[in-house]
């Protein structure tokens, strides 16, 4: 009983502390809007804890966020193996594989109209084959080791950065073009000049959603077949084994590298779209 | 009309490449049968063709071939062989059977539809507390993102045996899962869409002296519902996913994702393409009936021009 | 001379002073700005860009909040008279909500501030004919070209009885002749309702035929260079704008903004 | 008085006992209301009776044990399966006749807590698992087919007697070009699918009578299925919702079935139980269990069920 | 009538006709057009909101295809024409690509014309000082006022040698003073190098004060109702606008506009 109230007042001091610095007169600071989610988070790390422990919730379904701490720190040379064969090899190589294809591809797509007309809407019909139907497929075709888990990767971000490139290749205003033609200019100092730059944020955007699709998908390729090594490998077996803190382990692995990857894209993406309104903001 | 021709040679120009691709794909499976039923095969044992290129022995055996598009577990079925197993499914099976590619469609359905009212009735609240309470924007959202770096779909299992443990069972449980993916998509797009009334209209309100849920209802509301529907369809796309994803750890079931895994399980390779193509199918149908659902609403707001 | 005297002070700015605080630093957008208006002129503020016309405008809206001196509207605070629905107020650009047809986008106030439904189609009728666009109500605002749609938002702004019209440049986007007749149309009506009025404009001769009170202003920051009151009559025909009286105002205004202006231009 | 069952996996002939005995009423007669909940690759069936989804579970000794070291304590009370079914099968042409030629070849591993029997194999031949050497193999996660042995991306896969074999045989494999090894040949059989309970439960008396007369409708169930073997195939196929399932496949799998759970009327032999523990602790560097389970099984329930 | 008759026509439209294809159907943008332009002529069109003066100016550019008549450019179709890089063309807002600094954005269409780097920072200081901007190469256009970005883009269309200058409503956005301004270098720089130049407006006084011709055109289907060749001296102070000559052009234009917009206000 007592740490379920503790649970409440975690959660009422949490959400007291947030109020106070949203309101408060530094509420548009970076370092407000570093704390605030970082309070948030702890705050329901902070409710978790107490509340497995107060049920007593058993460790083979939920384990606290205490003894997942202490697996993560007790098993780092292990998950670091994994994070390289599913995250490195597997996740990393099949998205550079697949945002570059899909990136060509948009060229051509944007270039000749009937590709657009013909090819988007079979891509968006591709595009909805569900990843655990492709998965087993692609580890029959391409072996166990990472190639099939960055296969798996690659058919999943392609479409989404084929659709969003050639969105972006389109977005240049018609005047912006206009300008162009009154030059006189060629398909490709258009394109490097004007439509290139222009559809830097929605590329971004693809890229964007792309780095979680990544991750997922080389995780989730793993449950059907891999060598003895990966994050998808790990869960899988471990969730077998009811060892469910290497699970939550392997969890918070998958949440920082996502968000890493995810963080380094939008900062690339600031830097580079520096000029678009919603990076002024 | 145009878009219609463009489509057709793109689809043929994919059967092509796909009959094309069969041969190499299949055809060590097919010598090894054409060399067990006794033909003459080039060269002769397993074991040497195992890391011979494809082409090659495709060429040596030309004879063989056709053959590759007739296997009954090639490791790529040919279109042909798609097709007649979704009609066999589909058209020529009572619903109810079990055997019927649309009971199973039906199963996955259900539960992508529960899933996608829950996850995008969720989404949109949170999306309306993250538009109206600067506290929960600054908390909530960035959490909103990493919550999707987190491989739901490898979590599926145990928040089936979680909820298996609270007595929840049935279609709750995929419901649950499609929920959560189709969740993220609504809220950035609702938040997206609730925001967008530019500083204008919403200072027209202001010299009106309205209040937050007038605000609410005749400026944000509206205004976001171009964003509300292009999320959706992302959405519902994800829902179903989902559920898909539900149906395998639950064992097989009943479903699309019950008919993919007995198809693996049992190398019937067919039977898989088949339940994938159902699944893009009935993904297609879903998107495509939201595009006809916002296209009269937005009609009828008089926001399609 | 004529108005300012004999009422009581509708606005009543003193030593107004507004600094916007930005990424690159402060903004001086309004520095001692010290204005008297009384019940019933027509005010037209004229002034280089960015010299903070939009933003004293705003003030009195209370859709900002200046960072000094005193502002009272009606003898209350703008934001009491915000929210005792003292303002009609008209944007730069028509900002008709494009989901709401001409009819629904002028019944938007009437519904927020609670009007009965009969009364809301009796109001609507009445302002669609003052700005000459019955027969459209029922259309959507892309379907009317953009001066058409310029009307509609100050039909909206007519609809409820708001004592104080405040218009950023309203006629901004309109070719001449449509501004011409719209030019005499306001005129008309307030006229008619004796309503006060704050009006942003560009155009020397539009602020010289519509007011009663023009105020230049000048940027950097923004301040009020000269407030000149029109010795036109009350009833203008277009043709006053060949008077000398006419010419001899739009002189003075030309003069104080071309100082107003110094290097930059 | 109603009773969950989770299966250890999908719908078919290896749980026909069960179905047969809810088909044919025999759990109906002992006053039971059972609901039968089939399993699936990422079910762990120790799981879900953790989390109180299930009061009776189908599971493999070894994960049994592994959960109960793991503080989850499961107890069997009755092992209706005497011999294991599980094998290691292995291309003939690849040069594979004895278990040293294993060496250096790439096998496929069911994990999932199926891992153990095979782990423990190996540390007692001496090979290690870390990759193709001299004196290791490699061992691949193999899904849930036998495509890796059919697609030759694999020397051996693991098979069941019941199941996976004659998968590999119908996609037209002779049992000439196959070598396979039998768990059970090799001496580090380990028991298959038993009963396991929550050992808090049993001392309930409510439940214990509960666990009584299922465990004796279940059994009924198991030995008639064993006389019957094509009716109890056609029980599962019926039961099966995907309609993936042929008939001639559940046929041919019970018969397999029948073999295993011939010898066994449903009460565990503690010897069995032995010679599971022992090839478990002799499990190598990452043994299963670390030391001798105590209490993992009872007589309880058998004795008064089946006397 | 001083230039038309002595050289021979940069720009000659006979009978030329343009119809949009919609899905309202057919709109009749252009009909029975004519009109012959010399070398150095300074012609304005000025007419209603959609009668056709843009649509007129890119059918020139070749930015849109005439559906009848013949229209030549320096003798060739405008298609030569514009692949010979006639034309400088500055369109009614700004659109300065944002990701490209000030003087990047200048150097534009020197890049894709392949001038050297010397030759192009050369061009760009000679142009920003022309139009009043030295200082601001280094600036993105949204850190610039909207009477800025105008200039620079005035300024782009400048930097390379096109004969013909296609200017698109170049100063509506800014206030009367900077347009003043902007006018008589306009008009400066139009005498010292003697291009052809065609430009939009809405403001008559500005139309008369720039031109040696002045096209007004009326709508439904755009056509040309009057053509007035200015007879103002080519050194035009600004005060011109106080003579008896400029009013009664001013007047002219204004009759013809009156006609041409009927009922539509
Ligand atoms: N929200 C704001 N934040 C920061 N600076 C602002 C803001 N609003 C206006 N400013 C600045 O204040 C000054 C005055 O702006 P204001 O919009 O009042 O000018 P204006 O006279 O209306 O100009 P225009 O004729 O271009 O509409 C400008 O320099 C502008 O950049
Ligand atoms: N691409 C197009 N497709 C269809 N109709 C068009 C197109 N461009 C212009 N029009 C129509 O052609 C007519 C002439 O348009 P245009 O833009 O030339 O007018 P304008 O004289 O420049 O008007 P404004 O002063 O408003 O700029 C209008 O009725 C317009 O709606
Ligand atoms: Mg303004
Ligand atoms: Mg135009």
């Amino acid at each position: 009983m007592i740490p379920i109230l503790g649970a409440i007042a975690v959660w009422l001091l949490g959400w007291w502390l947030n109020s106070r610095l949203a309101s408060g007169p530094y509420s548009d600071t970076r370092m407000v809007r570093f704390l605030a989610p970082l309070i948030f988070g702890l705050t329901v790390i902070g409710i978790w804890e107490l509340v497995v422990r107060g049920l007593e919730v058993p460790l083979v379904i939920l384990p606290a966020p205490s003894v997942i701490w202490v697996r993560f720190w007790d098993s780092l040379p292990t998950l670091w193996a994994d994070f390289v064969q599913t995250i490195i090899k597997g996740a990393l190589s099949g998205y550079l594989i697949g945002c570059g294809s899909a990136f060509l591809m948009a060229i051509a797509v944007d270039r000749w109209d009937f590709l657009r007309l013909g090819l988007l809407p079979v891509g968006n019909f591709v595009a909805a084959l569900p990843i655990v139907g492709t998965a087993p497929i692609l580890v029959m075709w391409f072996g166990f080791d990472w190639h099939s888990k960055a296969a798996v990767v690659v058919v999943m971000v392609f479409f989404p950065m084929l659709v969003n490139t050639v969105a972006g290749l389109r977005e240049a205003t018609a005047m912006q073009r206009d300008l162009m033609e009154t030059y006189a200019a060629t398909y490709w100092q258009s394109f490097l000049k004007l439509r290139l730059p222009a559809a830097m944020p929605f590329i971004f955007n693809g890229l964007k959603i792309s780095t979680t699709l990544a991750l997922i998908g080389a995780i989730v390729a793993e449950f059907f077949g891999s060598p003895t090594l990966g994050m998808g490998f790990r869960i899988s077996t471990s969730v077998g084994q009811l060892s469910l803190d290497m699970v939550w382990a392997e969890i918070v692995v998958a949440a920082l590298a996502g968000t890493a990857f995810y963080g380094l894209v939008a900062m690339i993406e600031k830097a580079v779209t520096f000029w678009h309104p919603s990076q002024r903001g | 009309m145009k878009q219609i021709v463009a489509v057709l040679t793109v689809l043929a120009a994919i059967v092509i490449v796909w009959y094309a691709a069969c041969i190499p794909m299949n055809i060590k499976g097919v010598l090894t049968e054409q060399e067990r039923a006794g033909a003459e095969v080039q060269p002769p044992s397993a074991k040497d063709r195992r890391d011979m290129d494809e082409i090659g022995l495709a060429l040596n055996n030309a004879f063989a071939i056709p053959a590759t598009w007739e296997q009954e577990r090639p490791r790529l079925p040919a279109p042909h062989q798609v097709a007649i197993e979704m009609w066999e499914t589909t058209v020529q099976k009572k619903i109810t059977s079990k055997r019927s590619l649309i009971y199973h469609g039906w199963v996955t359905l259900s539960a992508t539809m529960l899933g996608f009212v829950i996850g995008t009735g969720l989404g949109i609240l949170l999306a309306v507390g993250i538009v109206h309470s600067r506290v929960m924007d600054l908390s909530v959202m960035p959490w909103a993102i990493v919550s999707q770096t987190i491989p739901i779909i490898a979590l599926a299992p145990m928040i089936i045996v979680v909820l298996y443990s609270v007595g929840v069972q049935g279609i709750i449980p995929k419901a649950i899962i499609s929920a959560y993916l189709s969740f993220f998509p609504v809220v950035v797009g609702m938040v997206k869409g609730l925001r967008s009334p530019d500083a204008m209209q919403l200072d027209l309100l202001r010299t009106y002296n309205a209040s937050r849920s007038q605000g609410f209802w005749k400026l944000r509301l509206p205004a976001s519902m171009p964003y509300l529907f292009t999320s959706l369809k992302i959405g519902v796309a994800a829902s179903l996913v989902g559920a898909i994803v539900g149906e395998l750890p639950t064992g097989a079931v009943a479903g699309l994702g019950a008919r993919l895994l007995a198809g693996s399980y049992y190398g019937q390779t067919v039977q898989i393409w088949s339940a994938l193509f159902a699944a893009a199918i009935l993904a297609a149908c879903l998107v495509g009936l939201l595009g006809l659902i916002e296209r009269t609403v937005l009609k009828r707001m008089g926001m399609a021009q | 001379m004529n108005t300012e005297n004999t009422t009581q002070p509708v606005i009543e700015a003193r030593q107004l002073d507004l600094t916007f605080q930005t990424n690159d630093g402060p903004i001086h957008a309004l520095k001692d700005v010290n204005l008297s208006v009384g019940k019933g002129e027509f005010v037209s503020f004229i002034g280089p860009s960015g010299c903070g016309k939009t933003t004293f405008l705003r003030c009195i809206a209370a859709l900002e909040t200046p960072t000094g001196g005193s502002l009272t509207v009606n003898g209350m605070t703008p934001d009491e008279a915000r929210r005792n629905r003292a303002y009609g107020y008209v944007f730069q650009a028509a900002g008709l909500y494009p989901w709401r047809t001409i009819a629904k986008n002028i019944k938007l106030p009437l519904e927020i501030m609670g009007y009965s439904s009969a009364e809301q189609d009796e109001r609507v009728k009445k302002v669609l004919e003052l700005v000459d666009l019955e027969g459209f109500e029922g259309k959507f605002p892309w379907q009317l070209s953009g001066g058409m749609q310029q009307r509609a938002s100050i039909a909206r702004a007519l609809a409820f009885d708001a004592d104080i019209l405040l218009m950023d440049e309203p006629f901004g986007a309109l070719d001449e002749i449509v501004r011409d007749h719209l030019n005499e149309q306001l005129l008309a009506l307030w006229a008619r309702t004796e309503k006060t009025i704050g009006f942003v404009t560009h155009s020397i001769p539009e602020a010289v035929y519509l007011s009663t009170k023009i105020v230049v202003m000048s940027p950097r920051p923004g301040r009020i260079t000269d407030v000149i009151d029109s010795p036109l009559p009350k009833e203008r025909p277009l043709d006053i704008r060949d008077t000398p009286e006419f010419i001899e105002v739009a002189h003075r205004v030309r003069e104080g903004l071309r100082a107003g202006h110094g290097d930059d231009v | 008085d109603e009773v969950t069952l989770q299966l250890k996996w999908v719908t078919q002939a290896q749980f026909a006992g069960y179905y047969v005995a809810k088909d044919k009423g025999f759990y109906e007669e002992e006053g039971l209301d059972v609901t039968i909940l089939p399993g699936g690759p990422d079910i762990a069936p120790t799981q879900v009776i953790a989390g109180g989804g299930a009061d009776v579970t189908v599971e493999w000794m070894p994960a049994a044990l592994a959960a109960r070291e793991k503080g989850l304590p499961l107890v069997n009370i009755a092992q209706p399966f005497k011999s294991s079914g599980m094998m290691l099968t292995c291309w003939k042409d690849a040069g594979i006749a004895a278990p040293e030629d294993l060496k250096n070849r790439t096998l496929g591993v069911w994990f999932f807590g199926n891992e153990f029997p095979f782990m423990s194999w190996m540390s007692q031949l001496g090979i290690s698992t870390d990759g193709k050497s001299d004196s290791g193999v490699e061992v691949l996660k193999q899904g849930f087919n036998v495509d890796p042995l059919l697609q030759r991306q694999a020397d051996c896969i693991s098979t069941m007697t019941y199941n996976e074999y004659w998968q590999v045989i119908d996609a037209g494999v002779t049992p000439e070009e196959l070598v396979t090894f039998k768990y059970e040949d090799q001496g580090v059989a380990t028991l298959e699918d038993g009963l396991y309970v929550l050992e808090e439960n049993l001392s309930d008396a409510a439940f214990a009578d509960k666990m009584e007369r299922f465990v004796r409708a279940s059994m009924k169930g198991w030995k008639y299925a064993e006389e019957n073997p094509d009716e109890a195939a056609e029980i599962v196929l019926e039961n099966d919702a995907t309609g993936a399932q042929t008939e001639e496949h559940q046929k041919r799998m019970m018969g397999e079935i029948a073999k295993l759970t011939a010898g066994s009327n449903g009460a565990l032999d503690p010897a069995d139980f032995n010679r599971t523990v022992e090839t478990l602790l002799a499990g190598g560097s990452d043994p299963v269990i670390t030391k001798q389970p105590d209490g993992a099984w009872t007589h309880q329930i058998t004795d008064a069920a089946l006397n």
